[in-house]
């Protein structure tokens, strides 16, 4: 087995699918010769040529639509968004068709194909580097939505995306990209969707994240468990649509207490749902208001100030504590 | 420096293809593949259209149907550029307005009828039918068709897929990106464009100011042609040259139908805020159903009873259809969440049993 | 005082816009001659003529983008995007400019306009023409929302909108457009952004809502009064953002039980987040979850569907149950 | 059928517009706004251009700066675009790469340093300076300039706004609704088109397959040009003309500026991956500042001590902007909630005082 960045694991993968099944093809800009800007597709148009690693006009309403037409017809697009902000051009094609093919026509015409998305912020990057698409879509139904936070699940969740039936949002913690090496199996695996993963057992509270923060949340629980000796669960979601809700639910039961992280702007949030859902399925177990970190309601701000945005281990250890001495 | 020459010559550049004339008579000897038996069934189909159409119109305003939008006055552009499709390899990408050319490639009747009376099913062509739902937000559906086509390029089939839209089709930015990848890509899409002259109320003259869409076709290096839309004979011209190069490898077409809807943008439009009626005359002098009677009946074997019983069988058939889509009932709760993805998700099951558990309490369950 | 539909009072606030402030200029899709799908714009055309009234090209991105210009460059737009599910094509300008120009300019430029969006279902028309866009820029920090339930605020709070220095996205009930009359004002007046109303009192339970649904949620408070004797709170929010989160705090902790109500889908919506912000604010205060009222995680269905999806008095009624018989 | 005839014509339709040729002689007499005062101005506008761009280069590779866009080789473009322009009445609306025009436009080099430092304070052009900030989402400020220069229009003013972008920026939607809506509407709009060959890694022929981005004007009725980006006299001579155009009520122009950028996409990009070393080397024998200098050479009164006395002054002004860049302190908290809204909201201000107090906890609130 091989260690992989996150990164390496998306590549992976995407030549595992590619040589197993002849109707993948990826859609995407300068994702041919150059690989992607991430190298996501590195040398993959070496293998599959430039029919199937094709480089797109820069239009991503343009190459979603086609690659909708294309799924339609019986392709399995899998379609690179270079950056999280460019998704916005494409808005209408995903919100407006990609999400509802099959339920418009009752079965008759569907759309498996996945969207990668390279998401959130700390690269340090230009403006629209950095969002947090995962709230543009979330109560627009009909799209999948997934987030590894480490290599295995990225290979994983990947392969299992590109062989599910209908489309799949699939977000990529930019920031991970070649922030460490993991075990990654060769070959075919999946991480089926809608399964959450309990990455830190504990009984003091639950840490409900995903992606990025993920890492945020096991270094203040570690924080946490060091100064003050409280034992967090981290439960690390994997896929937000399919939701995991008996492992979170069964969780917050169990702790009684409950954080969310993620670094999109507080209002409207994925955190925000998973509160609501703390408070439809568990809120008598509740011994403290649900503490919510995120970013702030305001655009992700340049390099300079990004560290006052997202989220740190700080953040999160305040709302540990917050929680727990409520 | 405004280059004068190609600009002004817009109108010069895409002259309109006419075959037919409003009296009935040819401009040029029919192409081989236009028979007399084709020439008749594409009668019969643009007969059949008006009648379905104008049937809606009613229903709607008896309150037994939703929003409605006709195309009469459009039949020659709906049948012509479907007639020519093989409906199993071939693809269609439909605005609201062209349910003409769906039902052409073989969606039933009373399809069309349960789409406008508020039912998904009515969006679930027959297995073999390639006709895409009708996509409402304007222009979209073009890259849609530019995938398909795509697709079948890339498995080496020599798919042909129409994108339809209208003149006010052509200012979203799909419309752009559309041309620009079937141009780039030399994809076997063919962008049908019917320029009925308004936009809802919108005149042309807002939507563009080049003197025809046609000419946009130099933008992308592509294929442009215009042609007279209420001349089937010449719609079925272009087309079967627009599928001739897309099938031969020679990438896509955009094809400008000049046309007029008779009717309100739908059923919900009033035309007088903003049409003269002596243009609406003027168009309904050049109907296409009639110039191809006139040939027809020129011809010698279409006689005048043929046309009566012709236009009462349509009736009859259309009166079936509407019985049998007023018969079905209406979709479950079921249909509401199980189509959504192949497999629903637990959150999806929760929600339906939520409603169930409410009907049932409400109306003792009558629904799903 | 004349009696006005919610789109008489509409366009009688543009009216008054426009005679007020020579830089106010409207733009759309048949906006003109037509007056408007909805005829929010009658016969302003005869009035202010078509350089005030400016009939579009058929594309939203296009007049989203150019009134973003002519706002920078010191007029007050007023776009009328047709309806709700159309504001996809435009979504890119909204989310990443319109929403942050003065933040990312830190002040030297601003986009005061208002986008004007006929909004959510119920009066049966055909796809994409009853979406709840409300929750595609809830997590887009930078736009003031704004959503009337009545025609006196309609015009108040439309004013209100075309004065204010920042963008604001002005969704209309289009299902109230000729529901009703009310007394309506003449001339200017404002009914000022980020407060709500609370259009019923009462000490059993808080519902929260705004739009359309304040009429739902009256109606069941109605029965819930002659049926259990429970006097509901009904508070109509007007303005999504700013919040006035004061009174809705206020009447939770008054009551101990809180219903939400809005159409849109269940997972993300504005309920999702005013659950949130109870559970941050008053979560000790709570009897009982709080029960949620929306639509469902499925786009909205065709016409003859649309009663099993859209939010009615009776499920509002359950909910009032819900929270009180817990 | 294929209209060959103003395809295949797409550059002679359009050919590309030269004044002065590499070896730096003339090849038509110079028009009377471009004096000896104003050749050197424009050169010296190019040198500090080209050494600020190589400086911030080298800061980038330093960690001194984030991701950096550069436009060396493209200085006649950056510069002649904006020269003519009136800062205070006239806009700009640039792209990641137009920061030379910004600077041209009035913008100081330290907003610049600081816009890729990461300081939105950087993106706050002085009072009287209508640059607007840099837009990074493609072609999507061309719409923002043809409401611009409508809102002008509309007030009566002789407004010229210049959308810039590049020919990866002709490809989205936005391109065509810009171009669409400017002639429609017949605004004072100059879309300005720097076609440098690439967009980041894709070579044109995938962008587009027309032979010029100049002929999209023909789609439009409007005016186009093409023109050598690499010769300042003939972009200045273009532009004069286009502005002309717009301050008369003529309308929009295209200007598509063949050209070439000499380094990486940003400082993120390897161009070796999909550039050969001979077509940068064949573009750098064009250089843009190089055959001006060659002109006023000939002219005689440049001498090779003027210029080594320009290019070091320039030296010694990116220094003093870069030192004064580097001193300036963090953006604060307060700039980070307080210019979302003419008045923070209350949750805003809510967020700024949690925010604070954990900063205070954190590091003793060394920020804000
Ligand atoms: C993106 C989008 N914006 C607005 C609408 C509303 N709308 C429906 S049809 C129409 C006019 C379309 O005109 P045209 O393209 O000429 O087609 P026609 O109706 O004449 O067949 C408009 C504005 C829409 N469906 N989609
Ligand atoms: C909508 C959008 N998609 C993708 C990107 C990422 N991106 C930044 S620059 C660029 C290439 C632009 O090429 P071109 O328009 O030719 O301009 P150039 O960089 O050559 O000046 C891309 C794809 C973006 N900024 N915006
Ligand atoms: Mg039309
Ligand atoms: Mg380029």
């Amino acid at each position: 087995m091989a260690k992989l960045t996150l990164i390496q694991a998306i590549n992976d993968a995407l030549r595992v699918a590619m040589r197993q099944d002849s109707s993948v093809v990826l859609l995407g800009e300068d994702i041919g010769i150059n690989g992607g800007v991430f190298r996501a597709t590195d040398k993959l148009i070496d293998e599959f040529g430039p029919d199937r690693v094709i480089d797109c006009p820069l239009a991503e309403s343009g190459f979603m639509g086609a690659a909708i037409g294309m799924a339609v017809n019986g392709l399995k697009p899998v379609v690179e968004v270079q950056f999280d902000g460019f998704l916005a051009p494409a808005h209408e094609q995903v919100a407006n068709h990609l999400s509802r093919i099959r339920h418009r026509s009752r079965g008759r015409f569907t759309c498996p194909m996945v969207v990668r998305v390279p998401s959130w912020g700390g690269i340090k990057a230009l403006e629209h580097h950095s969002e947090s698409i995962e709230n543009w879509y979330l109560n627009i139904p009909g799209l999948k939505m997934v987030a590894p936070s480490n290599p295995y699940d990225a290979k994983g969740l990947l392969l299992a995306a590109i062989e599910d039936p209908d489309p799949v949002l699939f977000m990529e913690p930019k920031r991970l990209y070649r922030a460490f090496r993991a075990e990654v199996p060769e070959g075919h695996y999946t991480v089926p969707l809608g399964q959450a993963a309990v990455v830190r057992e504990g009984s003091d509270m639950t840490v409900l994240t995903y992606g990025v923060h993920v890492h945020t949340a096991l270094e203040a629980a570690e924080q946490a468990a060091a100064q003050h000796g409280w034992q967090a669960e981290v439960i690390d979601l994997r896929s937000l649509n399919p939701l995991d809700l008996d492992t979170i639910i069964g969780s917050v039961k169990k702790t009684g207490r409950a954080v969310v992280v993620s670094e999109a702007p507080r209002t409207g949030g994925f955190h925000s749902e998973l509160i609501a859902l703390i408070n439809d399925h568990a809120l008598e177990y509740l011994e403290a208001p649900v503490a919510r970190v995120s970013g702030f309601d305001v655009p992700m701000p340049y390099l300079l100030s990004e560290d006052l945005y997202i989220p740190d281990a700080g953040r999160v250890l305040d709302a540990m504590q917050a929680v727990r001495t409520y | 420096m405004k280059v004068e020459t190609a600009l002004t010559r817009g109108e010069q550049l895409f002259p309109v293809r006419r075959v037919l004339q409003a009296d009935g008579t040819l401009l040029e000897p029919l192409p081989d593949f236009l028979s007399h038996d084709v020439l008749k069934d594409v009668y019969r189909k643009m007969v059949f259209l008006r009648v379905y159409d104008q049937r809606c119109l009613n229903l709607q305003r008896q309150g037994r149907m939703g929003t409605f939008a006709p195309f009469s006055g459009q039949e020659a552009s709906q049948v012509g550029s479907a007639y020519l499709l093989r409906p199993d390899r071939d693809w269609i990408f439909p605005t609201y307005r062209d349910h003409g050319a769906m039902h052409v490639m073989g969606v039933p009747l009373v399809n069309i009828l349960r789409y406008f009376m508020g039912d998904e099913q009515g969006s679930r062509a027959p297995e073999g039918v390639n006709a895409f739902p009708i996509s409402i937000p304007i222009a979209t559906q073009l890259l849609h068709a530019v995938g398909a086509a795509w697709a079948g390029k890339l498995r080496g089939e020599d798919t042909v897929a129409v994108g339809y839209a209208g003149d006010g089709g052509t200012s979203p930015g799909d419309f752009h990106e559309a041309l620009n990848f079937a141009s780039v890509f030399n994809v076997g899409a063919i962008f049908f464009i019917q320029n009925n002259r308004y936009a809802i109320s919108t005149p042309i003259s807002r939507q563009f100011k080049a003197p025809t869409i046609a000419q946009r076709a130099l933008a992308y290096d592509i294929a442009g042609v215009r042609v007279d839309g209420q001349d089937v004979l010449a719609v079925l011209t272009v087309m079967h040259e627009a599928i001739e190069r897309a099938r031969s490898g020679g990438g896509p077409t955009l094809i400008e139908s000049v046309t007029f809807r008779y009717g309100p943008h739908t059923t919900s439009d009033d035309p007088k805020r903003y049409r003269a009626q002596e243009e609406l005359e003027e168009w309904q002098a050049k109907d296409p159903i009639e110039r191809l009677r006139r040939y027809l009946a020129a011809q010698g074997n279409w006689s005048d009873s043929d046309d009566e019983a012709l236009w009462s069988a349509a009736r009859e058939q259309v009166a079936a259809a509407v019985a049998e889509a007023e018969a079905m009932p209406r979709p479950s709760v079921d249909e509401l969440f199980d189509y959504l993805y192949a497999e629903p998700t637990p959150n999806l099951l929760r929600q339906k049993e939520e409603l169930k558990a409410y009907l049932a309490r409400k109306e003792g369950g009558a629904r799903g």
